[in-house]
């Protein structure tokens, strides 16, 4: 039942513009390809490791190429196999050690190419679908517990650390676990390797520190019976690389937005909508949800006056993630509880927000991001911020409740601050389970005038956007009080125009999997 | 993680850290001051880090602070013997059992409030049939005949009652501890039980939020209970300890 | 506009059943007296001080006449005044160093004792007139907040440590200060003297204690541009003797409860009949809210259980002052937030509690009690707890909103507690502010079925009460779980059958005033 | 309440009462040790009373604590000397006219956001046109070129473009300071100032919610600012502190 009364076919026209302001970004996905995407689909190939400089196997390959990779990287790889009769990695290291030049191979025909492409390709799907299923069969043994699901990071920059706090986190009731990253692990253009105890801020996301998290949680799951959901960023400059790595591993979602690195991490536009489509492809087939980063946004603009560029963002990360094959399910779009705490009725401003959100995407587990920004040394009036959040967040009835943390402004959270978060979530989502049902809202109340008000700018914004064209929205700042170029930003020399001949093996065989056959080519 | 039991420290994010939080008013005006002064408090407390996260004005020259630091200093965790009633906990039936078999009589137990104090809530938690928190209380033991006198009893009358009724037993609580008064009324209790020449004809025991065993015989009780004590523990108790009075009494 | 749609003649009967519960007691009322009584009505006279020992002259003079009391304690006063000359204080002062025998005074005519008798009480009128204009002329100059008032409590044990504290409390926004008495001051039978420093869990309550802190207040008011109201306990064996005092040190509330006394303090059932009646008396007179004392059944009393017998007390209390003279703006009728906060939906319980008594007394500013019995010391939770309350009590307009404290479990508070407890009422009802204009309920909601079925239940005690008549009811356990019967307690020895020339001239004169005239000999 | 500055102790209800809340968690299961432990450690703290008012479970062998203690330690306040930032704060206005007025010349301001910190709301909210909580960003003052870099800038790239525009001043910013990452930035950057022989050629002042002078003195900036800084609390600084290098030039 509408609590806002949205008009419904505003939503669709506001769905339709959106997929207009995609939809003429398309162009630019399938003129192009990137460093990190050709990496991503030699590890969906088989590739790992690192070289004796712990320079990671498909970096040592894609820089190797240069040029060549306009041609898709995995066609050279799959050409020196079919050639040496050797595996992806020995190929790979082979590079490593000089004694193979890519450059210097003899003519393989297309077609084998091709067909050992698919194969492997093919074989990589088996290995995520085998995740898939392993997950479903133990979420059946092991049944996750109802909505709000209960999130919280752990972040110390040692995954042994981490572990120890993931555990107790998940004893005292959270649901799913978040590994925080390093700070700027996002503009390293390759992934680290192994097991690592130095980050700051959070802990390098590796696909070994993503196994043992994995292991660990899925331990504490039997005891507690409740499957533990893992989550992880794919985001920055390896961000389809990362996703991969998270398939093979069974990581249940991962962060993931088609603008955050453009606007946070000044990350080349068109690298990050080039990344993320590939990204979300692979997400879709491992059946990750991603949690998308529009509360990012009020971390720097105002959370009263940007509201809508949110939601506009939300309806433009939907369209992408439906174009790329995640079905609502699996899209976590973003939003937060940012307004000034010492404003008016900020606590309404607030929850009809997350009502409007929860009332627009009604099919998506939407991901709730805590007060951050107005967070200060005043833990406890932090701890009450929290508690408003949370009981925002069981009235609007939310898929994913990131837990704030009393000390959000000092550190990263100690032991006693996250099972703090869990009570104090237990608490107000206890007392007050089920005022969702309870409450009506007044017609000219401010919840409701709020919402339509923020829902009618959304349109405004989005039918500009779609006037000027997104990277020329982006480019003048109308995201996030940010501006970025088309033609600037981080990781722009790993951005290349495919080859005429350009083959990526996986993108056949992800679309037929993920039943995007007839749209595919439309996109990529 | 490898823990040193001899070495404990806090723990924040990693073993050691020494993290710990803490929030407190000094009498100081808001300003730079009194946020040094706060800072070399915690300094003076064995903080190798301090960082006053959070100053606020209290008014009539008062500062509010949060500070987070990291302390050096430590404990050796494998020198603690704790000092708790050590007695196994039998439930009610066994309780009675016990009693039925030791004694072959019923167990006579009077309870109160003494002093000014007029929270019964606990002593009717541990007396009254009804209980508490579903565990029910002394009155609804077969083998106990328990008399609570409820609040605000003088010591003398609580005394008094105890020889006519001629108990195995008295209950002492005290819940208001300001200015140490749960202290003064306890410590003049045993006196009166002394001065009388009664300590020994009577199990001692005394009850309340803000006191344990290690505290209650120090004060001369046989033992001491505090939060989420329920009936039986107190009814295992006396029993043992009458028990250990007896043998001890025949040896003697 | 009604947000739970009770039926306002169901209220109405209710409120008629109580008027005859009360009425039934009117005999009882009319018939005796007590020592306090008689000695409010000494001080009112002018008496003041004490003897030698430190006995208060009004306890010389009330012990020394012992059965002659019966005929009233003024009477034979005045007599002596009359034979005397002297002033009452002079009188008393005689009687305590022995060197007056008020049994062997030479007889003096009835009507110059009644009418020097209606003088001084006019006099006594006229002293507590001026307060009530010097309140006024304050408060229309230093206008107070809108409610709900934010009421905190002082309880150093020293008055001087109190000041300092209250100011504090002011500073930070604080509308009501009240000084928490001592512990065990209660069952004195006479009201200490002078300031005082050395209290437990509370400060004595004496006329000078009232005066420093009158004055303190007074000056911070001036800082802060809002009048500050002050608040004691006219409770206990000296109810009425404490809102004399109270009166003339211009308090602006005082606890003041018809069976508080009764069930909590073990004090005579009649006493505290006969004493609260003349205390209401002297209370609305002077214009002084009283607050109510319901949320205590609460903390013997399961809160899910007992909630109607809150609200049918509540209807007593109102009865009671309503016959004493008490205009509905002046009575705090009594509730609280005590339901077990693990409760699912215990939140949705309170906020329905919370909104029934304001439909049932819209004119009353009511007295909201925060969490006591489920905080623990787990302050952190605590916190929470009382921003609950604090949410339930913007959403339900309450008048008079008592600050939880954070460490309500472990001591009385202390100085940053109270400021914490400012800042979080200070944070939720401005966050919140307008989420009564906001909201309705749906007609099957919890908060609206709660809400009948607890004015049902109410209803079906009050019948019952009707039927087995008010002192049986109390002597069986109905209220709080606690059995009271009606010839015991404390303070008993101090109940007397009035004398059949007993005359109290303070009663014609509070009669008058408070336009009681024609009904008050039903009563007293 | 007579204070005396000598002796000074945290305020619970009574002046020098010394009462403090503290929270922790200790590696320990929960039980009868943990909190003994948690005890003896309030004391070696030097609390002379102290309660564990609450213990909690966290799982994996880790115990949390509230605990309320009276301290017997206390500080001298007579002995306090601040370090702050000390010159007089003029407003946007009057800053501009004093650099017409002292250096007929606008200031050149560079800043960033070093190393891997990404946190720009900080260095922006002083250097950026729109400024923070009201009070406009360098950006803003007539007299003053401000140019801000933005986020995660090497501090060899901050230093080329500071020579590059000639500043007078170069305002770092560094909010992350887990593992003391901020520390080891700004320490870096004064060395390669140093080693560049360009240390006396600007002003050189640090920012971010971590920071304050005195460390950022003792880092080898000329000031450090915290919380709350507004734009006109730097350019300020940056004036008297240029006019006093003049003068100490002129006099050297
Ligand atoms: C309920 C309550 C009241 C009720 C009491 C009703 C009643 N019939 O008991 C009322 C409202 C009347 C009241 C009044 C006052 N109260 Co009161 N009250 C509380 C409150 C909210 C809960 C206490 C409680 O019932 N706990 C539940 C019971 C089950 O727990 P318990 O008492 O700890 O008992 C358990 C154990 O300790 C143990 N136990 C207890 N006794 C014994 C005895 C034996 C022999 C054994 C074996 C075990 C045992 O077993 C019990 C069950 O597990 C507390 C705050 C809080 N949340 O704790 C304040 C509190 C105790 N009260 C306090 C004060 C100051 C008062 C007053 C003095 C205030 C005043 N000046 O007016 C008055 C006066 C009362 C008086 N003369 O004593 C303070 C005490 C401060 C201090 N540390 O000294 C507290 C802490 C509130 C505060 N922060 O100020 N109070
Ligand atoms: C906003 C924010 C973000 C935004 C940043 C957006 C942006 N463009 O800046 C986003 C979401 C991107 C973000 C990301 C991360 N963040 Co962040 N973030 C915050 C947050 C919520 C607010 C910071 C803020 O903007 N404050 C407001 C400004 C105005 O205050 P300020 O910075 O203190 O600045 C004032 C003064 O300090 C001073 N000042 C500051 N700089 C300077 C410089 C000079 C020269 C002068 C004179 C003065 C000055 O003046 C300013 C105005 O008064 C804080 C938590 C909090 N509530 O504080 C976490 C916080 C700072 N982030 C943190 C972390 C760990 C991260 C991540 C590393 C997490 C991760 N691993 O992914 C990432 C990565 C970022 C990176 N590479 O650095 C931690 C830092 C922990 C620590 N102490 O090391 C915090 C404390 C959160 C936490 N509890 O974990 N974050
Ligand atoms: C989509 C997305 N990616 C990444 C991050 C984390 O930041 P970084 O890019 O530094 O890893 C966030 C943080 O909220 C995010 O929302
Ligand atoms: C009506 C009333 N009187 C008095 C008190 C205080 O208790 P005491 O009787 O110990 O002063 C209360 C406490 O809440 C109360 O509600």
């Amino acid at each position: 039942m509408s609590l806002l009364g949205i008009d419904q076919s505003q939503v669709k026209r506001l769905r339709g513009t959106a997929d207009e302001i995609t939809r003429q970004i398309a162009p630019l996905l399938k003129s192009h390809t990137t460093v990190t995407v050709e990496r991503a689909v030699l590890r969906l190939l088989g590739l790992d490791g690192v070289d004796h400089n712990q320079v990671p196997l498909p970096n040592v390959v894609v820089n190797h190429l240069r040029e060549k990779v306009r041609d898709g990287a995995s066609t050279a790889m799959l050409a020196a196999m079919l050639h040496t009769r050797a595996s992806i990695t020995e190929v790979a290291e082979r590079v490593a050690r000089g004694e193979l030049d890519l450059h210097r191979l003899p003519a393989v025909p297309e077609d084998e190419i091709r067909h050992l492409g698919l194969e492997l390709a093919t074989e990589s799907m088996e290995r995520i679908q085998a995740m898939v299923r392993e997950r479903r069969s133990r979420m059946d043994r092991l049944p996750v517990r109802e909505q709000p699901w209960k999130y919280v990071i752990v972040a110390t920059g040692n995954i042994y650390e981490d572990v120890a706090q993931a555990k107790a986190a998940v004893r005292r009731g959270a649901d799913i676990i978040a590994v925080i990253r390093t700070t700027g692990q996002s503009l390293l253009d390759y992934v680290p390797y192994g097991p690592t105890t130095e980050g700051f801020g959070g802990t390098y996301a590796t696909q070994a520190n993503f196994r043992i998290m994995r292991a660990a949680l899925d331990e504490v799951a039997e005891e507690t019976g409740h499957y533990v959901r893992l989550v992880n960023y794919a985001s920055g400059l390896c961000m389809p690389e990362i996703v991969v790595m998270g398939a093979f591993e069974r990581l249940d979602m991962m962060l993931n937005d088609s603008m955050y690195g453009i606007l946070f991490r000044d990350i080349n536009p068109i690298r990050t909508f080039v990344d993320q489509f590939f990204s979300r492809m692979v997400d879709a087939a491992a059946e990750i949800i991603i949690n998308t980063g529009e509360d990012n946004y009020l971390t720097t603009a105002d959370a009263v006056e940007a509201a809508h560029t949110v939601l506009a963002s939300d309806f433009i990360n939907e369209s992408f993630g439906l174009a790329a094959g995640l079905r609502p399910e699996l899209l976590g779009l973003g939003h937060a509880f940012e307004i000034d705490p010492d404003l008016e009725d900020s606590f309404l401003l607030e929850l009809s927000q997350a009502l409007l959100l929860r009332e627009v995407f009604p099919d998506s587990p939407l991901k709730y991001m805590p007060p951050t920004k107005h967070m200060s040394g005043d833990i406890f009036k932090g701890y009450l911020m929290n508690a408003m959040f949370n009981l925002a967040g069981i009235w609007s009835q939310q898929g994913i409740q990131l837990l704030g943390m009393l000390t959000e402004a000092m550190h990263t959270p100690f032991l006693q601050d996250r099972y703090l978060a869990l009570q104090n979530a237990d608490y107000i989502m206890t007392a007050a389970r089920h005022i969702h049902d309870q409450v009506t809202f007044r017609p000219d109340s401010l919840v409701i005038r709020r919402a339509h008000e923020v829902m009618d700018k959304t349109g405004v914004l989005l039918e500009s956007v779609r006037e000027t064209g997104l990277l020329q929205a982006i480019s003048s700042g109308w995201f996030a009080d940010i501006s970025r170029p088309a033609d600037q930003g981080k990781g722009l020399l790993g951005v290349l125009e495919k080859s005429d001949t350009y083959f990526n093996p996986c993108k056949p065989v992800l679309a037929s999997r993920l039943g995007l056959e007839k749209e595919i080519d439309k996109w990529i | 993680m490898d823990l040193n039991l001899r070495e404990i420290r806090p723990y924040g994010d990693s073993l050691s850290d020494g993290a710990m939080q803490l929030s407190f008013t000094l009498p100081l005006p808001t300003g730079p001051l009194a946020k040094e002064a706060a800072l070399r408090l915690a300094r003076k407390m064995g903080f190798a880090e301090a960082d006053v996260v959070h100053m606020a004005d209290l008014g009539e020259g008062f500062s509010f602070f949060v500070v987070y630091g990291k302390t050096r200093l430590f404990i050796d965790a494998t020198d603690i013997t704790v000092t708790a009633v050590k007695t196994d906990v039998w439930d009610r039936a066994t309780c009675d059992e016990k009693i039925r078999e030791l004694f072959g009589r019923k167990l006579k137990i009077v309870g109160a409030c003494i002093g000014e104090d007029a929270h019964t809530v606990g002593i009717d938690a541990i007396m009254n049939m009804k209980g508490y928190a579903g565990h029910y209380g002394l009155e609804r033991f077969a083998m106990i005949d328990a008399f609570n006198l409820g609040a605000q009893v003088e010591p003398e009358t609580l005394l008094a009652r105890a020889r006519e009724k001629d108990v195995d037993a008295i209950l002492v609580s005290q819940v208001v501890t300001q200015r140490d008064a749960h202290l003064q009324n306890l410590t003049r209790f045993v006196e009166l039980t002394e001065a009388a020449g009664l300590r020994d004809r009577f199990v001692l025991v005394a009850g309340g939020p803000r006191l344990d065993h290690k505290l209650a015989l120090e004060l001369g009780f046989d033992a001491g209970f505090g939060r989420g004590t329920f009936a039986e523990h107190v009814a295992s108790f006396v029993i043992h300890h009458l028990v250990q009075k007896r043998s001890m009494g025949s040896e003697g």
